[in-house]
């Protein structure tokens, strides 16, 4: 039986048991995956809940369903390991609400760029076997190659499926809730080691981390962007830019008299325009850059083929670093909601510190 | 006893040389004399370490140039650590010195110390770094 | 709409702003601007000329906006505002640019610089301004009632000024009594008032006020609310005495045992646990002090109150101590005497000499009650009709007998032994435990009903039998099965059980001559040794560690010894011969899990001669029947939930069986929690998690450890103890019992001990009392906490940690008629008049380095008037003072300096003191005079040090609850050091007195009618106007995240549940900003402060030069 | 073999303080450490300078700093020990001066082109740190063989133990590390007063008087408040407080001697190690022997 019937029995089986009246999960389109949410047993083969792709952030799509009140019926949502740590994320930031939702979370073996897929269509048991070889398949995404958690975290989500190093895919409880589900469907936890998986993309990351930073400053900066059209796109597919409306949508902020351009022309020996295109990644880096868990998929948003990734993924992580907060894995309280009389000292004075 | 001051001692050349070496504002001594009281060696100088900020503070760097205080002091630490403000006192008596040993002035003699057989390698080593050039 | 007719008006600012600033230059520039319709510059706008200028020029140009180009908008915003609307232009279309700090001052030097950026300043402001819109002030309801937190002088000041204003006053005072630090004091510079005389007046006002409500002994918990309408929880600590029927009698404190350094006298006299800190006290009740369990009472997994009995033992009251101990326990007496006393090992004396000698006052007590015919009497509270079933007579079925029986259950206790008590009886001998102290403790249960079937063996043929017949077993077996060596020749060897079995049945073993060997190290092993020994034996023990890793009771190793047992460690038994026995040697090596060094085998081998050899190796239960009903069992021990609940659901377990061969008093804690759980189980209610362990860091009064060595106990004659089996210790003489329990150090404070409880006539004390808490609505709320002063311990150069040398607040105390030493001072090492003292200013004080960088104002006529009250009690002490400045900028003050000078004789040395040390019985203080330039030495028997003051030290709590701010000395902050020195940032919040900064007494009163009369200002209006410059919430952007909801320091900030956005109590928020600064979509924004102002002022500031 | 530890023993403890080099390392032995010497050590320069500009002070320190990188690099550990107060005092200085200030250590750098650069991760420690942060001092009673029970000791740090503060080994107006150890040696520490203040230091030389008069002050003190013996860590407070007592005589004819002796000393005595090899009593100008003899 492969990890995606396993996971419909087990979908099926809760129908049947009672313990849950609704699912969310994926299911197939003409060229990609989306995610499908369904209320009775007979609709369950329309579902792949381990997609080869990864289109929107299930994160983002229960925030939708949950932010203005609470599920009203017993909800399993699978979800992939990012988008588990940033549905814990959003819970911290009040746009979900756990009640009644169950979050099913697996070892994962990435995803695919959504464009390379409706080219090249790959189907997610080739991914499974791949990584049930050790080998991170060179079809996915730079995100997933580099990934922190590809795998289910104690107190993140509530059910993890262990499938690397086990011969028959396991089930384990992440959470209270989660115990209580399994043993309500009968089923008995496993265990498998995770741990050469993780270490896998631990390494790429600590290699990523520094070869593909951006260097150069401002103007390396510029140059990084240079070829963005402007377009949002970005922002709208990250699941931690919840706001309602951007600083950055409202134009008439940076809305001016023709003579103010002419001046700053005049002072600068020429100004690209439009003026708030940099400004806007740094603005969004700075409201987002402490929560950002590494989805990528702005990156696989942008229609410029930008690695963004490399921008909100390293800054990202310093950032975190800095904080000493990590998004989506453990109860902290993130940093921007999180007063401390006493931190942060080495950036004091003028010139950062006294030395 | 009278002393004219004749100069702003702030704007005192040797007075500022002394600021330089010892890296010490010595305009921060508000005369509270706790180095004194507490100086082991302040019953065999001429003039108690208080005094020396005073002269200081005064311009009057010949006075101490002629002292035996800056010569006595053992560089303890002992009025460096309960400084109220902070000052460094060893460190202003070392540019007392200074300013003396620079121009390749011997405060002692090697050749005429007693019991030399005796002595340990590091009180000899010690007494010449800081009275001879 | 954006504004198009603005004005401009530049001041000079005198030279201020004109001496830097080319003001035509600014007018010419701005006056370009299309939006400005009128620009002018004046010397002072602020005067009355200027304002009118600007009234005139509203009307007269018409004007919708105005920016006044001056100092800082906290100066003069009011000002202008005021002028704008007197001449009808809304007041908020008025901005102050602030060009004197911000432009004239900064660039002094650079008059163009300074023009430019006061050009850009203005073009800035009124950018910003243009977008202002026109705002009404709120008006918020205001609680004509007040709050003043401390009850020293500035404190009560402001409370008797409003209360005589008409306006209710709340007054939280943390001490049991109000009078603050100036209660202490002995007199008062520089008019030597006695404090006693003058400040008891106002304390008894205080009290007796029909406007004031005082809560003393007390905290402010919470505070909510804000300007106008605060809502303050107020924590009142227990004082175990109900204050509206103590009568100040003091009876309670004639008869309590518990004596502790006074707080009020600064340790420099002692008072009893329940007290009134000062005879002028206001209230004049008593509080018990209590501070928690002390580690005595924590350590015993019976949770016997040992600082209570010992207590009660101290004051002689036997009487009172047993029934202490009956509270928890009714076997004293086999407590007393075979107990492995965890109390003991916690006892915070050990840390200083040796723990107090818990057991054996416990043993005496109960000895006591024998002989005086007290017999503890079980109460059954109310029959029920359910039964239980105990298997096991031994320490745990004991106690769960008793407890379920007390409980009203029906009670059998079960035995296979002839005797009742497990290996109480059978295990531990009787020269140690005799059987009749036993019986006499189990009569009571048996007085009670609780049933006893002796002889009668469970197993499994009948188990199912008694299941049935009762409602719940519980299983407390013991350990009565042997352990085994698996060496070659056991089977000739004996087992402790054995011999102590027979020895506790009265049967003989003859031992007489032979040589006897007993493995092992523990408890069973000693008293086999010693058993052997009253039998005749020539006893060794033979143990594979050293001395150091035996688990015996060290005493009982020590009396082994004595009674000639001889000992051989770091040997293992390989082979047991006829007559002989082969040793294997052993050294130590790392620790092991119990932290013990490991013995490990050298492979070497020696013989020894050993007729008999006796194993003590162990016991096991013996649950291999239970195993076969079905009861889990696992390593031989029977398995039980965190409820002492085995597999089988009315069946539970305790002791030995359940833990494994430990001791008495772990068997009988557990027995106790089964007890509990079946009775919880029987009335189907929730069961309790086993907790036995509790902590206590409570370490007790190191002071008051005088010297006073353990009492040891009188032991029987060493012929008797060797060949009988007669109680071997006699226990402490009753002079000895109470002299021991002086040794304890009291670290609970109040020790329960219930001597108070029973003289008091009017029934007030009530040792249960718990903390409690009242809410208080106020307007207004002024905090005077005072201030503390450094401990003489933080300057070890200067002898802090000397008896003799103490902080001037201690001093105080010594020269005060009523403190402990009646006026005249005594030095606490000895008690004798100084000859000589030594004051030192200055301590910690202008010491950035070691201190605090301030002065701390008031030591300078503190010191000075110590040294006159010193001459004036005894003129023959000469006084040393040395200062470094004599600071007297007081009324008066100068001419009381002079008069210690003039006519005191105190001697005054200018020159700090760096050095004072003990020379034989004196100090040697080490000054220097500056003046002469001279080291100066003086031997003298006090020193006084005139230590830092700081904020007291709870007061920032107190500041975080109440969000005002304060510095890293403890100093509340007050808005303005100059003009608003009593208000504070939180509207509504004042501060008074020594909270502020370190202040004398005149400036505290002062300050205490001041804050005062700004809260009465405040109050006297029905309604306040607040500034309606607040935080407003865009709800179609709002994303409900909740970040601002975070930063809010004034809580203003909620999010509605359901439209899922945030929203601003008004009332609450203080227009600071910083939700907007973290709204990620400006969906939060101060009024006028909104993004589109920020960034159009902003891009102007930031433009190129 | 015990683990290897490097040691910086100084000039004076190979010649006339053979007693303090002999019973560190033996007692340091018995706790199971092995004092290993830096190999081409050179000479710590006694005092520190003080003058902003000075640099020469740091050069031979920094040398041996580097010298203890590389070796350090060899036995795996980078603790560097020190036993001699002024040896302890100059290596740390040195240390946490070019740390402070990295400007100087570049300069410094441009003296030493043949070594390699100081990277800054040596632990340069006192001996009694050692004792009481690594071996423990449940490991040193564990070791005491012979407690000194009844021998009045005051402890004596002198300055550079305790001075500037940020060389300081304990609190510097009531340090406690010495007293420590004294008790679990078994013996009665005496609560001297005068244990952080200075001994005359190096006017030993050229002032023998004034050096005479702190001696008479201290070790007068120090008997009158009965103690049996000054123990010190520093081989110049030693030279001064007992080979100064002669001069001391002579001024104050009252004036009683009292045998100095070196920390190590009493805790070699007290762990059994009573040879002459170790403890060098001709080293010493008032024989401790008499004091001692309880225990030897």
């Amino acid at each position: 039986m492969t990890e995606n019937e396993m996971l419909k029995k087990f979908i099926r089986d809760g129908f049947e048991k009672g313990v849950k009246e609704a699912v969310m999960a994926r299911s197939e389109t003409k060229d990609s995956y989306t995610y499908a949410l369904i209320t009775k047993k007979e609709d369950v083969d329309k579902l792949t809940p381990i997609a080869p792709v990864m289109q929107w952030n299930g994160a983002d799509i229960l925030r939708r369903i949950t932010k203005l009140k609470k599920s009203e019926r017993k909800l399993l949502a699978i979800l992939r390991p990012c988008e588990s740590r940033t549905y814990k994320e959003l819970v911290k930031f009040n746009q979900i609400n756990p009640e009644n939702i169950i979050v099913l979370t697996y070892d994962c073996p990435g995803t695919v760029h959504a464009r390379n897929y409706k080219y090249e269509p790959t189907e997610s048991e080739k991914l499974i076997e791949e990584m049930k070889s050790g080998k991170i398949s060179n079809k996915v995404r730079e995100s997933c190659r580099v990934c922190e958690y590809p795998t289910p975290i104690k107190g993140v989500g509530d059910i993890g499926l262990g499938i690397v190093n086990t011969t028959e895919p396991v089930f384990f409880s992440l959470s209270d809730k989660g115990k209580e589900f399994l043993a309500g469907m009968g089923i008995s936890e496993g265990e498998r080691d995770d741990s050469s998986w993780v270490k896998l993309h631990r390494d790429n990351r600590e290699k990523w981390l520094k070869e593909e930073r951006i260097t150069g400053g401002r103007k390396g900066l510029e140059e990084f962007l240079s070829s963005c059209l402007n377009c949002h796109n970005c922002k709208d597919m990250c699941p931690i830019c919840f706001c309602k409306e951007c600083f950055f949508e409202d134009h008439s902020v940076f809305d001016y008299e023709s003579n103010k351009f002419y001046n700053w022309a005049d002072d600068k020996d020429g100004i690209r325009l439009p003026t708030d295109k940099s400004l806007f990644h740094v603005g969004r880096l700075i409201h987002m850059g402490t929560s950002c868990i590494g989805c990528g998929l702005c990156q696989q948003a942008c229609p410029m083929d930008i690695p963004l990734y490399r921008l909100f993924g390293i800054v990202g992580n310093d950032l975190q670093k800095v904080f000493n907060y990590k998004p989506g894995v453990n109860d902290d309280i993130p940093p921007v909601m999180d007063f401390r009389e006493d931190e942060l000292h080495e950036f004091e004075g003028l010139f950062g510190g006294e030395e | 006893m009278k002393y004219t001051i004749t100069k702003d001692p702030h704007e005192d050349e040797r007075v500022q040389k002394i600021i330089e070496i010892s890296g010490q504002n010595i305009f921060s001594c508000y005369q509270c004399g706790r180095c004194s009281s507490g100086c082991p060696m302040a019953e065999f100088m001429d003039v108690l370490p208080n005094q020396v900020f005073m002269f200081l503070q005064e311009g009057d760097v010949d006075t101490l140039l002629n002292a035996k205080t800056p010569w006595i002091c053992a560089a303890c630490f002992t009025c460096t650590v309960r400084c109220p403000v902070g000052l460094d006192l060893a460190a202003v008596m070392e540019a007392i010195r200074e300013l003396q040993l620079r121009k390749n002035y011997d405060y002692v003699d090697p050749y005429k110390v007693e019991d030399r057989e005796e002595l340990p390698p590091i009180a000899m080593v010690s007494n010449f770094r800081k009275f001879t050039p | 709409m954006a504004m198009k007719r603005i004005g401009l008006f530049v001041c000079h600012c005198g030279r201020n702003i004109a001496g830097t600033v080319d003001v035509e230059r600014v007018v010419k520039e701005i006056s370009k601007r299309e939006d400005v319709a009128f620009a002018t510059h004046y010397i002072f706008m602020c005067s009355q000329p200027g304002q009118q200028l600007i009234e005139d020029s509203i009307k007269k140009y018409n004007l919708d906006g105005v920016v006044v180009a001056n100092c800082s908008p906290t100066l003069h915003e009011r000002t202008m505002r005021n002028a704008a609307a007197r001449a009808g232009l809304n007041p908020y279309r008025v901005e102050i640019a602030n060009i004197r700090e911000w432009a004239a001052w900064p660039h002094e030097d650079n008059p163009e610089a300074a023009t430019r950026v006061a050009i850009r300043i203005v073009n800035a402001t009124i950018e910003k301004l243009k977008a202002n819109a026109s705002l009404h002030p709120l008006e918020v309801p205001v609680k004509k009632r007040a709050l003043v937190v401390g009850g020293g002088v500035a404190g009560m000041q402001a409370a008797l000024d409003l209360a005589d204003a008409g306006i209710e006053t709340v007054v939280v005072e943390k001490e049991p009594s109000l009078g603050g630090n100036m209660i202490r004091l002995s007199e008062t510079f520089p008019t030597l008032d006695c404090p006693q005389c003058i400040l008891t007046p106002k304390m008894n006002d205080v009290g007796g006020h029909p406007n004031i409500k005082l809560y003393t002994y007390s905290e402010v918990e919470e505070v909510d609310g804000y300007l106008g309408n605060f809502k303050v929880k107020i924590k009142r600590k227990s004082p175990f005495i109900d204050w509206n029927k103590c009568t100040g009698c003091g009876e309670c404190a004639k008869v309590c045992p518990t004596t502790l350094p006074s707080d009020f006298d600064l340790k420099m006299a002692t008072r009893k646990a329940t007290h009134i800190p000062f005879e002028q006290a206001v209230p004049f009740k008593y509080t018990i002090t209590y501070n928690g369990v002390p580690p005595c009472n924590a350590a015993c997994p019976l949770h016997l109150n040992a600082q209570g009995y010992v207590a009660a033992a101290k004051a002689g009251r036997f009487d009172r101590s047993i029934d202490v101990v009956w509270e928890r326990l009714p076997f004293a007496g086999i407590a007393g005497r075979i107990c492995t006393h965890p109390c003991e090992s916690a006892c915070s004396r050990g840390a200083i000499d040796k723990p107090v000698g818990i057991r054996e006052v416990k043993r005496f007590v109960a000895d006591w009650a024998v002989k005086n015919d007290r017999k503890y009497i079980l109460h059954v509270k109310g029959e029920k009709e359910k039964s239980v079933a105990i298997i096991g007579a031994g320490a745990a079925g004991l106690i769960a007998a008793h407890d379920l029986r007390e409980m009203g259950y029906k009670v059998t206790v079960y035995d296979k032994l002839p005797v009742i008590g497990g290996m109480l009886a059978v295990g531990i001998p009787p020269y140690r435990l005799p059987q009749e102290v036993i019986d006499y403790e189990v009569q009571p249960l048996i007085d009670a009903s609780v049933e006893f079937v002796l002889n009668y063996e469970v197993n499994e043929k009948n188990f199912e039998e008694i299941r049935k017949k009762y409602d719940a077993v519980i299983l407390a077996i013991g350990t009565h099965k042997e352990r085994h060596l698996g060496i070659p020749g056991e089977e000739k060897a004996m087992h402790a059980l054995e011999l102590l079995k027979k020895a506790n049945l009265g049967e003989d073993v003859d031992l007489k001559g032979k040589k006897v060997v007993v493995i092992g190290g523990g408890n069973s092993a000693v008293d086999a040794a010693r058993t052997a020994l009253r039998f005749g034996g020539d006893v060794t023990i033979a143990y594979r560690r050293t001395r150091n890793e035996m688990p015996a009771i060290p005493e009982e190793i020590v009396d082994a010894e004595e009674e000639g047992v001889k000992f051989k460690f770091l040997v293992s038994p390989a082979e047991i011969l006829d007559g002989k026995i082969k040793l294997e040697k052993m050294k130590l090596g790392e620790k092991d899990a119990s932290g013990r060094r490991k013995p490990i085998p050298t492979g070497e081998y020696e013989m020894m001669d050993a007729d008999v050899v006796v194993l003590a190796v162990g016991e096991l239960p013996d649950a291999s029947w239970a195993e076969k009903l079905g009861i889990n069992v696992e390593r031989n021990r029977i398995k039980v939930n965190e409820f002492m609940q085995t597999s089988l659901q009315n069946v539970f377990a305790a002791g030995d069986a359940v833990t494994g061969a430990w001791d008495w008093v772990h068997a009988a804690a557990y027995g106790r929690w089964a007890a509990k759980n079946v009775a919880h189980y029987l009335e189907g209610e929730e069961m309790e998690k086993v907790q036995i362990e509790m902590s206590s860091n409570l370490r007790g009064y190191k002071e008051l450890a005088y010297p006073a060595k353990r009492h040891e106990t009188k032991k029987l004659g060493m012929e008797e103890r060797r060949t009988t089996f007669k109680e071997f210790n006699l226990g402490y003489t009753e002079e000895d019992v109470v002299d021991e329990a002086k040794r304890c150090l009291g670290c609970g404070g109040c020790a329960k001990c219930g001597l108070c409880v029973e003289v008091c006539e009017s029934k007030a004390i009530d040792l249960h009392m718990q903390d409690w808490y009242v809410e208080e609505e106020v307007g207004a709320i002024i905090v005077a906490t005072g201030f503390e002063v450094m401990p003489p311990e933080a300057f070890p150069e200067l002898g802090g940690k000397y008896p003799d040398v103490l902080n001037a607040l201690q001093f105080e105390r010594l020269l005060a008629p009523a403190g402990p030493t009646e006026g005249i001072p005594r030095r606490p090492s000895d008690g004798k008049i100084p000859k000589a003292i030594a004051f030192v200013h200055c301590v910690g004080s202008r010491d950035p380095q070691n201190g605090v960088p301030y002065c701390s104002r008031i030591c300078c006529m503190y010191t000075i008037k110590q040294a006159m009250l010193v001459k004036h009690a005894r003129p023959d002490i000469a006084v040393y003072d040395f200062y470094i400045d004599i600071r007297s900028n007081g009324k008066g003050y100068e001419e009381f300096y002079h008069r210690a000078k003039e006519e005191y004789g105190v001697n005054f040395i200018r020159g700090k003191v760096s050095k004072v040390y003990k020379v034989g019985d004196r100090y040697r203080v080490q000054g220097v005079d500056t003046l002469t330039g001279r080291i100066v030495e003086v031997d003298v028997d006090m020193v006084v040090l005139a230590t830092a003051a700081k904020g007291s030290s709870s007061v920032k709590e107190l500041a975080k609850k109440l969000r005002i701010p304060y510095d890293e000395w403890g100093w509340l902050k007050e808005t303005h050091l100059k003009l608003k020195p009593l208000e504070t940032p939180v509207g509504g919040v004042f501060i008074a007195g020594a909270a502020q900064f370190v202040k004398d007494i005149t400036d505290s009163v002062s300050q205490g009618s001041g804050a005062a009369a700004k809260a009465m200002a405040l109050l006297s209006k029905p309604e306040l106007e607040k500034e309606p410059l607040l935080a407003r919430v865009d709800p179609e952007i709002c994303a409900g995240c909740g970040r601002c909801k975070d930063q809010c320091a004034y809580g203003a900030i909620s999010i509605d549940p359901v439209r899922h956005v945030a929203v601003v109590n008004e009332a609450l928020c203080e227009g600071c900003g910083a939700c907007s600064a973290n709204c990620p979509t400006t969906a939060i924004q101060v009024v006028n402060f909104k993004k589109g102002q920020i960034i159009r002022a902003v891009d102007v500031l930031a433009e190129v030069f | 073999m015990g683990k290897k530890v490097m040691f910086y023993p100084g000039c004076t403890l190979k010649g006339v303080a053979k007693n303090l080099e002999d019973s560190t390392v033996e007692s340091a032995r018995v706790l199971g450490y092995d004092l290993v010497e830096l190999p081409g050590w050179t000479c710590c320069g006694a005092v520190y300078g003080l003058a902003q500009d000075s640099v020469k002070f740091t050069i031979a320190n920094v040398r041996n700093l580097i010298k203890a990188q590389n070796f350090g690099k060899e036995i795996g550990d980078n603790r560097l020990l020190a036993v001699c107060s002024m040896c302890y005092n100059n290596l740390k200085r040195a240390h946490i001066d070019v740390m402070k200030n990295r400007d100087k250590l570049k300069t410094l750098d441009l003296f030493m082109d043949e070594e390699a650069n100081y990277e800054g991760n040596i632990n340069v420690m006192h001996y009694l740190q050692f004792l009481k942060n690594d071996v423990g001092m449940d490991k040193v009673a564990e070791m005491v063989k012979k407690p000194l029970k009844g021998l009045k000791v005051a402890p004596y740090y002198g300055c550079l133990l305790l001075r500037p503060d940020e060389v300081a080994i304990d609190d510097r107006e009531d340090p406690h590390i010495l007293e420590e150890l004294f008790e679990i040696l078994g013996a009665e520490v005496v609560d001297y007063p005068l244990k952080n203040e200075c001994c005359g230091s190096y006017h030993t030389v050229d002032k023998k008087e004034i050096v005479g008069e702190r001696t008479y002050k201290l070790v007068s003190v120090a008997k009158g408040m009965g103690a049996d013996v000054i123990a010190t860590s520093c081989p110049l407070c030693f030279f001064n407080l007992d080979k100064r007592q002669e001069i001391a005589k002579q001024k104050h004819s009252e004036f009683e001697h009292m045998p100095i002796v070196y920390f190590t000393q009493l805790m070699a005595i007290a762990f059994g190690l009573t040879s002459q090899d170790v403890l060098h009593f001709d080293k010493h100008y008032i024989s401790p022997e008499e004091v001692l003899q309880k225990w030897l």
